[in-house]
Order: structure tokens, then C-alpha cells, then sequence
């Protein structure tokens, strides 16, 4: 099956469940595992948390955009945001980097992205916005492990 | 979407539910740091066993109670994640933390390290 | 809480599901009763099949805008096709008239929508599309309700 | 996503779950039809129990249904809706055909209609 959607929305925090709930919903046809589901939904969550608290600092005005597509059992998706931008990616996604701890913010959000993304690549520019594409290709439920 | 109980040995029993995010990190951080500042908290037991997802938020909510417990020694353990937790709590060294079993046996597991001392 | 959201989709049949499931999520805040989520689900539900099958003809590549906004405890909402458009809005709006009965459909649509907004405008214009708008607002859930 | 089953006395009974959208009509009219063109059937008994979700797609699949079983006079029982689908199908004008109670009394009430006859 393909397929192709668009979602945008406010940046406020209340929409990282509904993006995390459309996107869940966007797959389901692709009949994917449990792990398959929580590791993409984690991807989304952590993106979209993202844009909205760094990007935008929550200003309940600013828009974050979801588009995804769909091809046999692949997504390919974007996260975007127009907001503040990210000064150094190499550094920002190092293992624990952030320039929020005082928010508690562990640094760890590229980190888990990467590793369950098949590819991540992030596109900033400071001032201008951040670009966070992946893709994940979801194991086809084959008849045998239907039945095992 | 957390129930956080108290015991009289001074182990805080944080259980949770739904899903743990930014969001929701925010308003739990809130509950627990003012029990943990009553200064009656030795330890903190996280049970996730009925949490349906956790993102890096998570990982911040739990590091910053261990921080708020690390000048009396305060022990943190995390029991029963889902897989795709596990490795998120792996990717963020606390792996070691985590257990799986029922909460008696963790709470006996801290009195026990706590007598040897 | 205030709120916006747009959620656009290719038209297949898969993304009605999609469409309720989403909106039912940027609702939730809202703390509506049971029965005015449903009701709110189905006026969503109808529009939305109506642009997929009437405007689209389930064509798989054009495009199904939602658009929504939360005042308070009203939530605005347009569903728009850029397809086929109503030859007659008024007929189109009889209980009973329907273009395709041998798809079974019962023409019940846009009599359903009527009783479940607090009010519905169609614009169309045949070969232009269709935008349907309603409003529906939440009785907040009071203090006596909630432990009643 | 619907339970078929045709009772030895040719009752017909549907039991939806999930959500009953254009969509799932489809698939659930051809599953349905090819029962009651098989001839066996004179009567249908949609039970909507355990349905969550029901827009004027249901309404389209059960007249349809009515429409196949009118050569053979057959009835039609729709049980339990919740209270959003009853105002659906109150304004479809299947309200007379509406009952909330267990499949057993719908079969009785249907077995009991015949026998009168
Ligand atoms: N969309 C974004 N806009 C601006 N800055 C960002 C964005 N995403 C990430 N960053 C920057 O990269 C850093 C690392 O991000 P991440 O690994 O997700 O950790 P965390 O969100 O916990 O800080 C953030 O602290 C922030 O400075
Ligand atoms: N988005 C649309 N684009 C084109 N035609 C539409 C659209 N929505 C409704 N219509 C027309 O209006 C008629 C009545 O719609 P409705 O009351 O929803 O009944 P139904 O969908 O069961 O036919 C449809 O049969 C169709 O001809």
C-alpha cells in the first residue's frame, strides 16, 4: 500500500500525543510489531518535542509539519520546523549534548533517533529552522511468524 | 498517570501509566520533587510495568531524581520496562538500574543492601 | 486551551480511519463526554468519506484537507476537497438524496452532520470541490458532573 | 472485524466490533452477502454490542442487507447501539427495529414472530 499525509500544528507541548497517535495510526496498515510501532512512535515523540521546545520554545503560534509517505512496508518522514535553528549538528547530537539541563532535558534525543531510524539526517540552519528526515522499513509479518 | 506512595522505610514507589513524555515528564517532576524534598525519601522505585511509551523525557525525569537523591546516597531502581524502553535506558547507562520482577522483591532487594551497609 | 492543527491526506479509503483517530486526539484535551466525541466523530467520519469517494473518486494522489481549531471549549473545523463539487448543495443536503446508491450509500451524510454540529455551512462548486465547515462546542465537564 | 453466523433455523447473526466506517463496509458486505444469497438465510440479527464506531456507512450496509431479504420477507433486528448510532439510525428510520437485549431474546423474538404467522 501507498500512501501520504501531511500533519501541522501549534507548538505547544499537548501535541507531541497527537503526533506521536496520528503517526501510530498512519502505520497501522503496514502491520508492523510492537517494537517496530513504540521504536517509530519514539522517533516521532522525540523529533516533534524537538521542534516544539527548542525551535519554538512552546509559543503556542509557530507551526511544527509531519509529512510522510508511505512505500510497500517503508516511511520516509520529515520533521519540520521554521524556528530557531541548530548551531552545531555534529556537536548537537552527540550522546547527552544539550543546551537545556536546566529543563531536564537528557541530550540523549538524537542519540535514540539514530539508532532506530534505519537513516537519520538533520538539515539547520541558525535562525532559519531544522529538518529531521528518516526512514524505517517495517518487517512484512510473514504467514509463518502469523502463525509461530 | 503517576500514583506515588511513600513506604515507611523511606522507598518512594513512583507507578506509572500511559505515556511519558515531555509533557507529562513536566507535571510527574512536579509530584515527586516535593515528596523527595520532604527529606523522607532514601530510595525510589520507578514502575513502568504499565506504562505504554517513554521517550528521552523519561530518561531526564529519572537522571534528575537521582540527582535530588544523590547527597543522602539514595538508590534508584526501574522495573519492568517494555524492550524499546530497555534500550533507550541503555543507550543512557542505566541499564544497571533496571529489573525485572514485582515490586516486594525490589523493595526487598534495597532493605537488603541497606542492612549489609 | 487554545489549539490548531491541519491534517491533509491522499484519497483512499485507509485514511478515514486516520482522520477520526487524529481528530479524536486533538479533542481529548477538551474533556468531552463519550457521546460528544461520538457525535464529533461521525460528523468528521462523513465529510471526510464524502471528499474521499464524492470529491475523489478514492483516486489515491489528490488531496483531503482537515483544518481545525480549538477556542476555548469550540472547536471550528473545515474538511475541503479540491474535487468533483455538488452540482446542487441543497438537493445534495435531502435526507435520503445520494449520486450513488449502488455503492449502498444512503444519502444520510450530510443529514447526520446537520443534527450532530451546532452548525454547518457546504461551499461548493462542481468541478472546483467542497468545503464543509461546523462548529461544535463541549459542555465543560464541571466539578458536581465529574463526581455525580 | 464481523462474526458471521447462520443459526440452524436460517438466522443470520452479525456481531461488529471495531469501527464501522465506509471503509470496513465494504469488506464486511461481501463477507455478509455471499451468506444470504446462498438462500438459507430469512432473517438477520445485527448485534452492535461491541461496535465503537458507526457513521451512515452502517446504515447503507443494513438497508442493503434488508434489501436482499425483502423477496423472502425477512426480518431485521438491530441490537444494542449505543446512544449516538440510535440517533443515527432514528433518522434513518430503523429506530422500530432497534432492541436492547441479548441475542438469545432477539432469536426468541424472531422465532416467536414466525411461528405466529
Ligand atoms: N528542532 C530543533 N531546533 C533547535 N534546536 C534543536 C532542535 N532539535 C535539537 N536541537 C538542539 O540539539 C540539542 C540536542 O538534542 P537532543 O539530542 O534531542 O537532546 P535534548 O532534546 O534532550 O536536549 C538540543 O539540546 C538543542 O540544543
Ligand atoms: N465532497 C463532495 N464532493 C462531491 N460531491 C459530494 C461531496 N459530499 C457530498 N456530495 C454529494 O452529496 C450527496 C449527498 O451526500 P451525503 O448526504 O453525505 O450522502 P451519501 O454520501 O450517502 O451519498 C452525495 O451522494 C454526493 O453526490
Amino acid at each position: 500500500m501507498n500512501n501520504e499525509m501531511t500533519l501541522s500544528f501549534v507548538a505547544i507541548e499537548e501535541n507531541e500525543a497527537l503526533a506521536r497517535m496520528a503517526m501510530t495510526c498512519f502505520i497501522t496498515p503496514l502491520d508492523p510489531t510492537i517494537e517496530e510501532i513504540s521504536e517509530f512512535k519514539t522517533i516521532v515523540s522525540e523529533a516533534v518535542t524537538n521542534a516544539i521546545i527548542h525551535g519554538y520554545e512552546c509559543d503556542g503560534k509557530s507551526i511544527v509539519t509531519l509529512h510522510a509517505v508511505i512505500e510497500d512496508n517503508k516511511v520516509v518522514m520529515t520533521i519540520s520546523d521554521e524556528g530557531a535553528g541548530i548551531f552545531d549538528v555534529e556537536q548537537a547530537m552527540e550522546p547527552m549534548f544539550t543546551t537545556r539541563p536546566f529543563m531536564e532535558r537528557s541530550g540523549m534525543g538524537f542519540t535514540i533517533m539514530e539508532s532506530f531510524a534505519d537513516s537519520l539526517t538533520v538539515d539547520s540552519v541558525l535562525g532559519n529552522g531544522t529538518v529531521v528526515k528518516f526512514e524505517k522499513t517495517f518487517s512484512p509479518v510473514t504467514e509463518a511468524s502469523r502463525m509461530g | 498517570m503517576a500514583d506515588i506512595e511513600i513506604l515507611d522505610n523511606g522507598i518512594l514507589v513512583a507507578t506509572l501509566r500511559g505515556e511519558l513524555d515531555n509533557h507529562k515528564a513536566n507535571r510527574i517532576r512536579a509530584q515527586i520533587s516535593a515528596s523527595i524534598f520532604t527529606g523522607q525519601v532514601r530510595a525510589v522505585i520507578w514502575n513502568l510495568e504499565g506504562l505504554g511509551f517513554m521517550d528521552s523525557a523519561g530518561i531526564g525525569l529519572i537522571l534528575g531524581r537521582m540527582r535530588d537523591l544523590a547527597p543522602t546516597g539514595g538508590e534508584t531502581l526501574i522495573l519492568n520496562p517494555s524492550t524499546t524502553m530497555e534500550k533507550i535506558f541503555n543507550f543512557s547507562g542505566l541499564g544497571p538500574n533496571i529489573r525485572h520482577c514485582t515490586v516486594d522483591m525490589a523493595i526487598g532487594e534495597i532493605g537488603g543492601v541497606l542492612h549489609e551497609q
